[in-house]
């Protein structure tokens, strides 16, 4: 264990710590959704962070390109990065329709609160006229 | 005759890619895409079923042997769910050939097939992460599936269902993730055979942490208790088509991964029943909780979600038992609901078609004289689901009953004869409103298509339930695979 | 770049982060809350490269901070923009 | 009051939220960072390291293992794109209008025309990155983001003009079919769904290299472009 473990998982996870709060406290379906968006940001970190190590160069190897162009003291783990990637597009797929069921919530019942809505009876009449 | 089973998956993207091609030159043409798309899963998992008796079917892409490839590897117990899923998507779009398209049935039925591939690819794949990655292709097919709303429907419950899961899903999904990469950071690998082998050397306390981010992912896909209040949401805003596949493919394949998982990766890294005990009794509270709710419930759409809840919780629990017999009536019972819920679903839509968001009890009342057919059938889908002599769900008690009691598991089987009486009385609500004939009684005939598929259904209840000899072989080899987690390694890394 | 400076960085980072996001869930106006999830996204992307994973890096730049907050910004015009706490709202 | 009952109300979900985050925080500190994964002799991201610019022909490990050696992955994932796309677009237009038209306030000058100069080079940088996806950071994903950026900037500066959603779904249909096409490939001629059986085709380093890999990523580039123009498309709604 060491300083760097500590402080990235340690921020991670305080940044989770409030995605989950959100979720769970705001009854407001738009902030519910920035709430699942910091949830999505900070597991994407996570990851990344599961094949981070100290010291070394972004995986790319070979060639004259910029970042990490000499790897010589190794590089770090290319997988998870790999995996983030399709992550976040996923997250942002996610929210879009999130927020697109949001709106169609809005526009039947004038709230965004899932709570202090209800919906009355039905009964056949209504359906009828 | 062995077809590469990575066809269930390639096919049907093919088609969903080709839809909105077609839908520019022809809409006509572009609304039977989807199906054809299904009969071709269903053609591909036919011609490869017969191999399942002989354990695995396996396949790699990208042209690198796992694990450093993704693989499929088709286990008897997923290809059974594969091709169980693939059906209830044929059985939902079938039943809608000839009727009035809802709004945007393209859409609708581009959703149906996608869910479904996503849930045959989580049964399918050999890869942790791409389990995750057909999660997220079933539940967003899912959220919009849910936010389609009823023909008649004028109050927009279907938008606050899509919502609810859309947030909870959406957490669900990425908690699983989290799992995933801390699995990854134990084992550093995401094939699942692989991980499976390494797991002696896991930190208990990782392996309990990943099993907690799994069983609330998984477990909120799979409605488990105390974690389904979106999924009463769903049902209670959506098509009756949606309801089923929410029922049927999208919370079993929840179920199968958090199974796998459970079973052959983190259950051998923890020492003790630990994995087991909290599957077991989190199923059979699921199951007390889904039979009561379902017993207080008003509107027949909840009635027969918090009755799938229930199912939910009833396999999760048999499965954990964790002997043959156990894993013999999971199987059975799996089949009986796969087949008696959604014709349940589709029946009983048609019955309260009339009425715009919840439908009451009385919707049924006097359909046997309203439309006979549909009443007939739809009673024979109540007895099934209960479990009467001959049905897959009979036998599945059978084995729930003789699994629990041989190890002696008496509070078990007490829950067990306690949620089954629930169950037969609000089903037997239903029964009685079926045949209690008024004079107000409209004609109410059933469309040929919804007919036909419901009889289908029927068929096939009672040819599994009078001959359930075939699947024996099968089921046999499902119970080596849960259980004996080296015939699962030996299969998966080719 | 010397351990105690990267750790000292990584730190600040992770501290402006928390904050950004605490505002955000606090804030009662959506469209700055969705700003403000913009800055964690932009953030976040910083701390990627941090770790060595400029694709990644590039991706949650584009897609967090730049696409992500418009789509909000365009649904919280499309419903409404401030948040109420005691009765949940109803028709502006 | 208020105040009091707002604390009572989100006090559990706090102590619900640093209870997970805490139990997750211990876990992931126990595992550590990657040291031990990347070095261990025969685990999957050492093999991808030692192998992975032979294998496939590209300097870009990231791009290799998320075009080939979890290139189906990357096929799911260019489907719940897919699936996002056509689900938003079709359920944004069930909703009712609105009543009141958004009619938003007219690009300054210096707006439209800072737009009219910069859109076309922000495209090309994205065409530039998914190009180059092989060989420096970047790829489909980025490229196609980059791409809907200077849609999404084109709708700001001209809020008055149609967009062409035909031709949208037309880049999106035939970005995908290729994608499957390309694999297909594979499984007729070696029988592997995804296989790169041009893998050694050009120079290392070299824009045309890595044989099919630029070719699949340009199909993700052009693909996730119109997909994601198309949900911001239809989430801004038509003009007014």
């Amino acid at each position: 264990m060491n300083g760097h473990e500590l402080v990235f998982y340690g921020g991670i996870m305080a940044l989770l710590a409030v995605g989950i709060w959100a979720v769970l406290s705001r009854r407001n379906l738009i902030k519910a959704i920035m709430g699942l968006a910091i949830i999505e940001t900070a597991v994407n970190l996570l990851l990344v962070a599961v094949g981070y190590v100290s010291g070394r160069s972004a995986p790319i190897v070979g060639g004259d390109t910029g970042i990490g162009s000499s790897p010589v003291g190794g590089v770090v783990d290319p997988v998870p990065q790999a995996l983030v990637l399709t992550a976040i597009v996923i997250s942002l797929a996610t929210t879009a329709l999130a927020l697109v069921a949001a709106i169609g919530y809005y526009k039947h019942t004038g709230t965004l609160d899932l709570k202090s809505f209800s919906y009355g009876r039905t009964d056949e009449k209504e359906v009828r006229k | 005759m062995t077809v590469d089973p990575v066809l269930l998956i390639v096919i049907p993207l093919a088609a969903a890619f080709l839809v909105p091609l077609t839908s520019l030159f022809s809409k006509a043409i572009a609304r039977w895409i989807p199906l054809l798309g299904l009969l071709g899963m269903a053609l591909v998992i036919g011609l490869d079923f017969g191999d399942l008796y002989d354990g695995a079917v396996t396949s790699t892409t990208g042209g690198f042997d796992p694990p450093w490839g993704i693989s499929i590897v088709m286990t008897p117990f997923g290809g059974l769910l594969a091709a169980g899923m693939i059906g209830v998507a044929l059985y939902v779009l079938l039943s809608g050939v000839g009727g009035r398209d809802g709004k945007n049935g393209v859409v609708y039925s581009t959703m149906v097939m996608m869910a479904t591939t996503g849930g045959v690819g989580m049964v399918i794949t050999g890869d942790l992460f791409n389990m995750f990655v057909f999660l997220e292709i079933t539940s967003i097919a899912g959220v919009v599936l849910a936010a389609m709303p009823r023909d008649n429907d004028r109050k927009g419950l279907n938008w606050r269902g899509a919502a609810v899961y859309a947030v909870v899903g959406g957490v669900a999904s990425f908690l699983v993730l989290a799992g995933i990469g801390l699995l990854y950071g134990a084992t550093s690998t995401l094939n699942i055979a692989q991980m499976a082998s390494r797991v002696g050397d896991m930190d208990a306390f990782v392996a309990g942490t990943a099993f907690l981010l799994m069983l609330i992912g998984f477990g909120i896909e799979a409605e488990l208790f105390p974690l389904n209040g979106w999924a009463v949401e769903v049902y209670r805003g959506s098509r009756w088509g949606t309801s089923s596949i929410f029922s049927t493919v999208i919370g079993k394949a929840g179920l199968f991964a958090l199974l796998r998982m459970s079973f052959i990766v983190i259950g051998p890294a923890i020492k003790g029943d630990f994995v087991m005990d909290i599957l077991l009794w989190g199923g059979a509270a699921t199951y007390l909780f889904g039979e009561a709710a379902a017993f207080t419930s008003r509107d027949m759409y909840r009635m027969l979600g918090y009755s799938s809840i229930g199912v939910f919780g009833l396999l999760t629990a048999s499965f954990s038992i964790g002997t043959g017999d156990g894993v013999r009536a999971g199987v059975l019972l799996i089949i009986g609901h796969m087949l008696a819920k959604p014709l349940l679903f589709s029946m009983m839509a048609h019955a309260g078609r009339r009425y715009s968001g919840d439908v009451p009890l009385k919707a049924l009342r006097g359909m046997i004289r309203s439309s006979p057919a549909g009443a007939l059938m739809m009673t024979v889908g109540i007895l099934a689901l209960i479990g009467m002599p001959p049905s897959p769900t009979f036998w599945g008690k059978y084995f729930l009953f003789s699994g629990a009691g041989s190890s002696e598991q008496w509070v078990l089987v007490g829950i067990l004869v306690v949620g089954t009486v629930i169950e037969a009385g609000y089903l037997g609500r239903l029964i009685f409103n079926i045949f209690d004939v008024r004079k107000d009684t409209r004609e109410n005939g059933l469309p040929l298509a919804r007919g036909i598929m419901g009889a289908v259904a029927v068929f096939m209840i009672f040819l599994i339930g009078v001959m359930p000899g075939p699947l024996h072989d099968i089921i046999e080899l499902v119970i080596r695979e849960l259980l004996q987690p080296l015939t699962y390694i030996r299969w998966g890394v080719i | 770049m010397n351990s105690a400076m990267f750790l000292a960085i990584a730190l600040l980072m992770f501290i402006i982060m928390i904050a950004l996001a605490v505002a955000s869930v606090r804030s009662k106006d959506l469209i700055i809350a969705a700003i403000l999830l913009a800055g964690v996204s932009l953030i976040a992307s910083f701390a990627f490269v941090l770790m060595r994973a400029p694709d990644v890096a590039m991706a949650e730049a584009s897609i967090g901070s730049a696409l992500t907050a418009i789509i909000m910004v365009y649904a919280i015009k499309r419903t409404k923009r401030f948040e109420d706490d005691d009765n949940g709202g109803g028709h502006q | 009051m208020m105040e009091r009952s707002l604390l009572q109300r989100s006090l559990p979900a706090l102590a619900i939220s640093l209870l997970i985050a805490g139990t997750i925080f211990l876990a992931f500190v126990e595992v550590g960072f990657g040291e031990a994964k990347v070095d261990e002799k025969d685990s999957v991201s050492n093999r991808y390291i030692a192998n992975g610019t032979e294998e496939t022909g590209s300097s870009n490990l990231v791009t290799s293992v998320v075009v080939n050696y979890r290139g189906f992955d990357t096929l799911g994932e260019v489907t719940v794109l897919f699936l996002a796309a056509t689900g938003v677009g079709a359920l944004i237009s069930m909703l009712p209008d609105d009543k009141k038209k958004r009619k938003g306030p007219a690009p300054s000058l210096i707006m439209a025309y800072g737009g009219a100069v910069t859109i076309p080079l922000i495209a090309l940088f994205g065409v530039y990155v998914f190009l180059h996806g092989h060989l420096s950071p970047g790829g489909g994903f980025q490229g196609g983001v980059i791409i809907a950026t200077a849609f999404l900037l084109f709708l700001i500066i001209r809020p008055d003009r149609s967009t062409p959603h035909g031709a949208l779904s037309l880049f999106e249909s035939l970005a995908g079919l290729s994608f499957v096409g390309l694999g297909l490939i594979g499984l007729a001629v070696s029988g592997i769904f995804l296989d790169n059986v041009i893998a050694g085709f050009g120079n290392l380093g070299d824009l045309v290299s890595g044989g099919l890999l630029p070719l699949i990523y340009i199909a993700i580039g052009v693909k996730v472009g119109s997909e994601l123009s198309g949900v911001v498309h239809s989430m801004r709604g038509d003009a007014p």
